[in-house]
């Protein structure tokens, strides 16, 4: 007997620029104790099909055209509010993605977490207490009766993710619907998460919608998984079957578009001098806050070859982006030195500083934070251009419209603003401004974690070219094992602080020393789901 | 948390709310307690009769203190107060005063000789300064004493022969002199009470607070609420209590007279201390019994500087003066029947008139005289200044005027309001050319006004100077004949007005709200209505006929 | 919290200082003296009242003076109503003027928070449109012009309400704070919708709806809180604003409050009482300030007291 | 629609890029209520500036003996207490009050600007020490102020406007500074330094156009104070000196009359609200023609 059944559903948004279709006939059903994982890369309606079923879709712009969601008889896109009222947050729950902004910041962990308890249950605040305590000690939150009483940000991502789990566990609802719950996070938090999610389901026979754009982590928890592409479902079955022998095309594409193990053979380096480009000797960054130190960046030194690859890889609060902005001195160091060629960039004055900042460039992770709203990309381009003077009023135009063509920007596009453009091509106009100075090293920090794994792909395979083609040397900073094994000619492994390995980068996945870095490696969902 | 604020929040504006059910005015329910409620201008500095000067204060001192002589309050006409008669010797430099036996202070003490003689010396000592000590220098070495060119008070000119008796010597035979006593700066204060708060000449003690303050007025200080109502009842030791009918009066410093005027309108109070010149001609037309314009002892004028160019030439001033229609000004603009003045000094003030062909309205005349100084139609006219203090009453004069002398002389006048005190001081150091200005007579005799323009003299402020116009004032000064000092003082501003060191526009009325319960408020030229004789009734509806 | 305090005192203390002196020397350069009048006041008057009020010594010699009585508690007298203390009139006329700064406040977060709650939840509506087209109007009509049009209509012509003074009779404090409090209920509502636009599309109130709460408890447990964050950060200054500003109100309603002498002060060169109120007008913007900030962080947990801002 | 000429423009300026004004300036042509409301603006403008050809009487002309008169066909809009013709004076009282609003305003968003947004840039003791300034500012007793700038500089517009910038000023200095610290913390500031901007040109390309949003609505809040600020110093004397007037004046004058001369307050309140909402819309449609995420989000 199916908990829910959903025939038909279709959504669309209607905006200025005209209709889009989000949810095209859509039709699934999830029984209990089940989980149904949906997968697919954004914008392909897998989260408004879910948000569908709870009312969470703004009307206008968005309209529920066609379609029927039996839940227990009950269907949830034609009750009233008032029934739909009493199903949200007591039968139906759900996960949402971002942990960081799903609490509400201005209200205590406690009170968030009973609130849906005391509106449904009607139970005194003491026994409620009592019942989120419990639950607390059960997601995993040590000194419960202490946490209860703190707001989110005093939690770190995981433990605000635990918090949310534990917020939409406490009804005892019937279906919970978690959207992409660990795509946040780090991945040893990650694996904890999932494992944390499953055992509960197991425990309480709960039916999950389980949406990712991650296959990993779907082929790990779904029992059924479900394909969406453009509002469509190209694919469903049984997870094993989909994973192992996808029928639809779109399917097999995504699983091809997971990172190899690494780069090939073309795009290996392969030093010819021995001429460091950059060298950190000794370099230590500190934050200090009024009642302590907190020490960013510790006593770290190392070397990078013109033309290498450098990964960097950490969990996120290890210090690595922190190190990257001190060598692009958006940061200022304690002690220690930072060369680059032959010039130590921490005694340039502001005129060779400026200069200096040509050869070095940075390309940020998140692509819609580091673009200026209110500039059009051509303007974004041009800009340091002009700045370093590189070229005149009368060139500037072809030589924009190159730079865009070499990212794989159609040039037509040239006077749109960052808003208009996907999260992929925003990313590619991050990296034509890079590189529109020409310069010799690039730091890369997490510059594909925000994007699906088709664009992911892309992306990784541009930057490569544009590295051989360039001479380019990069330092590549991501918490995505996958993509900096893929990516990287060597890898160097930071944890608080500190860079506690650092090698070739297959020697280093094949046969880590460290043991923080085991405990990285081992944090994987492959080796989970191998173990699973 | 935030539903327990709203809880709060909406409590209390139920209780902002609560009140609209309004009960009786102030108006409605006077008459049978006898509540006379005033607006009063500003809030009084003070309440002590020797240190203030302004009109507020003297509106509250007359209720608690009484001079030795007080005024009729239809003639003006000095009538016995504290001293029940009066002797005046031949010369008419000495004045015998006999005080009532019955005239006590407001804690039972009677009212002795001596204590004027203490009060006088208080007012006169240097330490004290008094603004109002020439008040009393018509008294025989007052000012020597005053200017602390001697210390011994037994030299000046007053003398409690007994408890009851008081003798003053005087300068100069001084026809206003009994006057003067009227005034609050004369009067006497209470001995124990001063020195129980401080010294004798130490000012802004603590003596003038409710509970503190001894007067031998009609009433006395029963609270004082700053800036907001200061509150006397009946005193039942003053001499003539039995003649008081009020029982209690309420001042209210107001400081708008928009604000006063709905006070008024909603029946808070019974009577303005002013009156919005746009209000005029309504009340008039729909309330003519609420409404009350008296001849008041005023004048409006403007100082000319003739220290500068081309002020300095006699013939731009006077066409300055003649080209001025001060009857549409009267009409159009202050509408309170106001009387346009081509003299400075009041016509009728005590029986004085001044000889008024010296000015005239001629457009005609003052255009020649113009073009004789050397202006042919305004041409070559430097652009002058207009000063007045900040009011919205002076602005619409000035701006009427600044036309009228385009259209009729062709010259540019720049108007320039400026903040009270930087208008006193500019006006002291004779920085401006045209400065508004206004004189309210001391005492109803033509000196307050004449007296003003005589070389150097403190109020003078025009640098104007003539050697002929010092000496018929000095002449009218020592002048005992009424007559002949007359005649003085009509040659005298013959002279000033021939010369034109100032232009006056009109002589003022008192315009002011006053409820037809009001009665003994009798209209007179310095604005003094002793509240001894006022009381309330409510009209007879349908008696008029 | 303690090291917050102290570091605010230690910031407010050359503030107030700076503004003393500055306040001092500036009066002082004014034309006219406090002693100065309609009819001239002799020359030896004038200089014995210069005496009684140390205003014949040299100008650095009464600034100590000054600063030596005030570090004592004294504020010394009022040089135009003579037998008042400046310490008595601030006493009396503060009270007042800060119970109406209450009402007109509560007034103003009443109103204007409603009104910008109810243009924020449907924007672009007609129950958007109304309440900020009012707004409008209550920012274009300034006090002296609501004040007498309130009067005329409430105390003249409908006679619900008295037009004049303040606790005298019943109902005369309700003009003058509407007067007082709409030009703020104005910019309140239009902060308000800002903020509450900002907020409402936040993730949190998508969590909280999922959890099944109805749309008034949504806005007043989730989204109220970190909608008011700019009307917080505005209300420092407003109130500090409010109080000098109640000037005009108190003028057109008759109340004895603290406005009137702040600006009658300057007219009248009453040059303790001008330093009176302005030192506690100074005094009241550091404080309001800090209060705005601690009122920001208990209202936003994730801030933190921090000693520099 | 507009989108052909939309295209064609970009064709035209597409070899230099765009500027944001330019952007803005194609976004704006959208927005219908703007529309009018400026070109109501521009009206206004051209009205005042042709205004000595256009206006039917002299705006000193008197007529004491007519005195205040209702709306008649000589005086469509009625005659004051000195018997000149309101519409007269309304149109030259615009002149007045436009430039004032305009240019004081435009003193104070400068000073503003600048002082809110180096205070909140630089951050740390620098802030503290500008925004300490600001509270001293606040404290000083401003009509001393004016009495003092009166004395010494004398009376001229110049005056008048620098007096209300300096005393509006500090609000828009607060309200950019706040601004300014929420926009500097973002990446693409930090990804402007590293391209090699200097800070003048991180402020001036990539800050001031992210704050010009509440900037913007602070403006239009502005200008009906600063309008009506000039008026009470016009009073004080510090401003413009009869027989010339203002909005501002005439407003504050009709307040006085208005029970006796009703059309003295309601004209020029008209004029001045019509003006303040147009300035509205307007300061709204231009906020969201700036921000070029506001049309799509829409």
């Amino acid at each position: 007997m199916n908990l829910l059944k959903v025939s038909n559903l279709s959504v669309a948004f209607h905006t200025r620029d005209g209709k889009t279709q989000a949810v095209d006939n859509v039709s699934f059903a999830v029984a209990h104790g089940e989980t149904l994982g949906i997968v697919g890369e954004s914008g392909s309606g897998k989260s408004v099909s879910c948000y569908a079923l709870m009312g969470l879709i703004h009307s206008p712009p968005g309209l529920i055209e066609k379609g029927t969601a039996l839940f227990d008889g009950i269907d949830l896109l034609s009750a009233s509010e008032k029934t739909m009222r009493q199903i949200r947050g007591k039968r139906i729950s759900i996960i949402f993605q971002d942990p960081m902004t799903s609490l509400n910041p201005y209200l205590t962990i406690g009170d968030q977490i009973i609130e849906p308890l005391l509106l449904h249950d009607k139970i005194s605040r003491n026994l409620a207490k009592q019942k989120a305590l419990t639950l607390l000690e059960e997601v995993g939150i040590s000194n419960a009766a202490v946490r209860f009483e703190q707001y989110p940000h005093e939690f770190s991502g995981g433990m605000r993710q635990r918090v949310v789990i534990a917020m939409a566990l406490i009804t005892e609802p019937e279906l919970l619907i978690a959207d992409e719950p660990t795509t946040a996070l780090d991945v040893t938090i990650q694996a904890q998460i999932l494992a944390l999610i499953k055992k509960l389901q197991q425990q309480r026979n709960i039916a999950v919608i389980f949406i990712s754009h991650d296959l990993d982590v779907i082929r790990y928890m779904a029992d059924r998984t479900l394909v969406m592409e453009q509002g469509l479902i190209v694919e469903q079955g049984h997870s094993k079957t989909v994973f192992e022998s996808p029928q639809h095309p779109y399917t097999q594409k995504l699983l091809a578009s997971i990172p190899q193990k690494a780069k090939a053979s073309l795009y290996q380096f392969r030093p010819k001098q021995a001429d460091a480009l950059l060298s950190l000797s000794n370099v230590s960054v500190s934050f200090k806050s009024r009642e302590s130190r907190f020490q960013a960046v510790n006593n770290v030194s190392l070397k990078l070859a013109r033309g290498e690859i450098l990964g960097l890889v950490g969990e996120s609060g290890c210090g690595k982006t922190t190190l990257s902005q001190s060598i692009v001195k958006l940061v200022d160091i304690d002690c220690g030195e930072i060369r680059l060629g032959e010039q130590s960039l921490h005694q340039l004055n502001p005129s060779k500083l400026k200069l200096a900042r040509k050869h070095v460039q940075m390309i940020f992770q998140d692509p819609y934070a580091s673009l200026n709203p209110r500039m059009t990309v051509f303007n974004t381009l041009a800009e340091p251009l002009k700045i370093h003077r590189l070229i005149d009023k009368k060139g500037m135009r072809d030589k924009v419209l190159s730079l865009m063509a070499d990212v794989g920007l159609d040039p037509s596009w040239a006077n749109k603003y960052p808003h208009e453009f996907s999260g992929g091509q925003r990313q590619r106009i991050a990296i034509a401004r890079a590189l529109a100075v020409e310069p010799q090293l690039i730091i890369a920090d997490e510059p594909v974690s925000a994007l699906d794994v088709t664009i992911q792909a892309q992306i990784l395979e541009l930057l490569l070219v544009l590295c051989q083609q360039r001479q380019l040397t990069m330092i590549f900073i991501s918490h995505d094992l996958a993509v900096v094994r893929y990516i990287a000619d060597r890898t160097a492994v930071m944890s608080e602080g500190q860079i506690v390995e650092i090698n070739n980068t297959e020697t280093l996945y094949q046969q880590p020393t460290h043991r923080y870095t085991k405990k990285l490696l081992s944090a994987k969902l492959s080796s989970l789901s191998a173990e699973h | 948390m935030l539903n327990k604020n709203f809880n709060l929040f909406f409590v209390i504006s139920l209780l902002l709310i609560s009140g609209c059910e309004l009960g009786p005015s102030n108006i409605e329910s006077a008459t049978a307690s006898q509540t006379l409620h005033l607006g009063n201008g500003t809030e009084p500095k003070d309440l002590d009769p020797h240190t203030v000067t302004g009109v507020p204060e003297h509106n509250i001192i007359s209720a608690l203190f009484e001079g030795l002589v007080s005024v009729d309050p239809i003639t003006l006409a000095p009538k016995p107060a504290v001293a029940e008669s009066w002797v005046i010797s031949n010369d008419r430099k000495r004045y015998t005063f006999t005080l009532r036996d019955n005239a006590h202070w407001s804690n039972g003490d009677p009212v002795t000789a001596n204590d004027f003689v203490w009060s006088w010396q208080r007012m006169l000592s240097p330490a004290l300064a008094s603004e109002y000590a020439y008040q009393l220098f018509t008294v025989k070495n007052a000012k020597g004493f005053n200017h602390g060119e001697f210390e011994d008070f037994r030299h000046v000119g007053v003398k409690a022969i007994n408890p009851k008796t008081l003798v003053v010597d005087l300068e100069n035979p001084t026809p206003y002199f009994l006057s003067l006593l009227a005034h609050y700066s004369t009067f006497a204060v209470h001995p124990p009470t001063i020195l129980a708060f401080g010294e004798r000449e130490e000012a802004g003690t603590l003596w003038t607070r409710p509970g503190n303050l001894v007067g031998n007025g009609p009433f006395i200080l029963d609270s004082w609420r700053l800036n907001y109502i200061i509150r006397v009842i009946k005193n039942p030791h003053y001499w003539d209590h039995s003649k008081v009918r009020l029982n209690k009066i309420l001042f209210y410093p107001i400081d708008s007279a928009l604000t006063e005027e709905r006070m008024f309108r909603t029946g808070v109070l019974h009577a303005t201390s002013s009156t919005p010149l746009d209000k005029i001609a309504t009340y008039l037309k729909n309330d003519p019994d609420k409404i009350s314009i008296d001849p008041y002892l005023g004048t409006y004028y403007y100082r000319l500087n003739v220290t500068e160019k081309p002020l300095n030439d006699i013939r731009v001033r006077r066409a300055l003066s003649m080209s001025i229609d001060r009857q549409a000004i009267t009409d159009s603009i202050t509408k309170g029947g106001q009387i346009p003045a081509f003299t400075f000094t009041p016509p009728n003030t005590q029986g004085y008139f001044a000889d008024n062909n010296s000015i005239i309205y001629d457009v005609a005349s003052a255009r020649k005289l113009l073009s004789q100084a050397g202006f042919p139609n305004g041409e070559g006219f430097p652009e002058i200044e207009l000063t007045y203090n900040t009011s919205d009453g002076h602005r619409r004069i000035a701006v009427a005027i600044q036309q009228m002398w385009k259209l009729a002389l062709n010259i540019d006048v720049r108007l320039s309001n400026q903040d009270w005190k930087v208008y006193l001081s500019r006006v002291q150091s004779l920085d401006y050319s045209i400065a508004r200005a206004a004189w309210i007579g001391d005492y109803p005799d033509p000196n307050t006004f004449l007296d003003m323009f005589v070389t150097d003299g403190g109020n003078n402020q025009t640098g104007w100077s003539n050697k002929q116009y010092d000496h018929l004032i000095d002449l009218a000064a020592a002048e005992a004949n009424p007559i002949i000092r007359y005649q003085h003082f009509q040659k005298a501003e013959k002279l000033l007005m021939d010369e034109s060191p100032i232009i006056p526009i009109y002589t003022y009325t008192r315009v002011l709200l006053k409820h037809p319960q009001l009665q003994g408020w009798e209209p007179n030229i310095l604005d003094i209505h002793p509240y001894k004789y006022v009381y309330l009734e409510d009209p007879v509806i349908g008696s008029e006929q | 919290m303690i090291r917050f305090f102290l570091s605010r005192l230690l910031q407010a203390i050359p503030v107030i200082f700076i503004v003393i002196t500055a306040t001092f020397f500036l009066i002082r350069s004014a034309p006219g003296g406090p002693f100065d009048a309609d009819k001239v006041v002799s020359q030896e008057v004038i200089e014995r009242l210069n005496e009684r009020y140390n205003l014949d010594a040299p100008l650095h010699q009464q600034y100590f003076d000054y600063l030596h009585h005030l570090v004592r508690g004294d504020f010394g007298p009022s040089f135009r109503y003579t037998n008042r203390s400046v310490t008595e009139m601030i006493a009396a006329g503060l009270p007042i003027t800060f119970e109406l700064a209450i009402y007109a406040i509560m007034i103003a977060l009443i109103v204007g928070i409603a009104a910008g709650m109810l243009a924020a939840v449907k924007p672009n509506s007609a129950q958007d449109y109304i309440p900020m087209s009012l707004a409008m109007t209550g920012i274009c009509m300034p006090s002296f012009l609501l004040g007498p049009l309130l009067v005329l209509v409430f105390g003249i012509w409908l006679q619900w309400l008295p037009v004049s003074g303040w606790g005298y009779s019943p109902g005369d404090k309700v003009l003058p704070a509407i007067t007082l409090g709409s030009t703020y209920a104005a910019y309140i509502a239009r902060l308000t919708r800002g903020g509450m636009l900002e907020v409402l599309n936040q993730d949190y109130i998508r969590t909280a709806k999922a959890k099944g709460l109805s749309t008034f408890n949504i806005i007043v447990k989730h989204a109220l809180r970190g909608g008011l964050a700019p009307v917080v950060a505005f209300l420092g200054p407003a109130i500090a604003g409010l109080l000098a500003g109640s000037f005009v109100v108190e003028t057109i309603f008759q109340i004895p409050g603290l406005g009137r002498f702040y600006v009658q002060a300057a007219f009248n060169r009453d040059y303790t009482m001008i330093m009176g109120t302005t030192i506690l007008l100074s005094c009241l913007i550091v404080f309001l300030n800090m209060v705005s900030d601690l009122l920001a962080v208990w209202l936003n947990p994730r801030l933190t007291l921090n000693a520099k801002n | 629609m507009a989108t052909d000429s939309l295209q064609n423009d970009h064709d035209l300026i597409f070899q230099q890029g765009r500027s944001p004004w330019q952007d803005a300036w194609y976004r704006l042509k959208q927005n219908k209520l703007s529309i009018i409301s400026l070109n109501f603006l521009i009206l206004m403008v051209v009205i005042a500036l042709i205004t000595p050809w256009l206006a039917p009487y002299g705006y000193e002309t008197q007529d004491l003996a007519l005195g205040a008169s209702g709306p008649s066909i000589q005086h469509w809009l009625g005659t004051d207490i000195h018997g000149r013709d309101l519409m007269t004076r309304l149109m030259y009282g615009g002149r007045i009050s436009l430039l004032v609003g305009f240019a004081a305003t435009a003193v104070s968003l400068v000073v503003g600007v600048l002082w809110g947004t180096i205070a909140g840039y630089v951050g740390g003791l620098t802030d503290t020490i500008m925004m300490r300034i600001v509270d001293i500012l606040y404290a000083l007793p401003f009509m001393i102020f004016i009495i003092l700038l009166m004395v010494v500089f004398g009376r001229s517009l110049l005056l008048l406007f620098l007096a209300i910038g300096l005393m509006e000023w500090l609000t828009m200095a607060r309200i950019v500074r706040t601004q300014v610290m929420t926009v500097r913390n973002q990446e693409f500031v930090s990804a402007a330094i590293v391209t090699g901007l200097s800070h003048w040109q991180v402020i001036s390309h990539h800050i001031i156009p992210n704050i010009i949003g509440p900037v913007i609505v602070y403006i239009t809040l502005t200008i009906p104070s600063v309008m009506l600020l000039e008026a009470f110093l016009s009073f004080l004397g510090l401003g413009i000196q009869p027989p010339q007037s203002s909005w501002g004046v005439l407003i504050s004058g009709g307040v006085e009359t208005m029970e006796e001369y009703p059309w003295l307050l309601i004209f020029p309140g008209l004029t001045l609200s019509a003006t303040l909402f147009a300035l509205n819309f307007l300061g709204d449609g231009l906020r969201d023609a700036l921000d070029p995420r506001a049309i799509s989000d829409r």
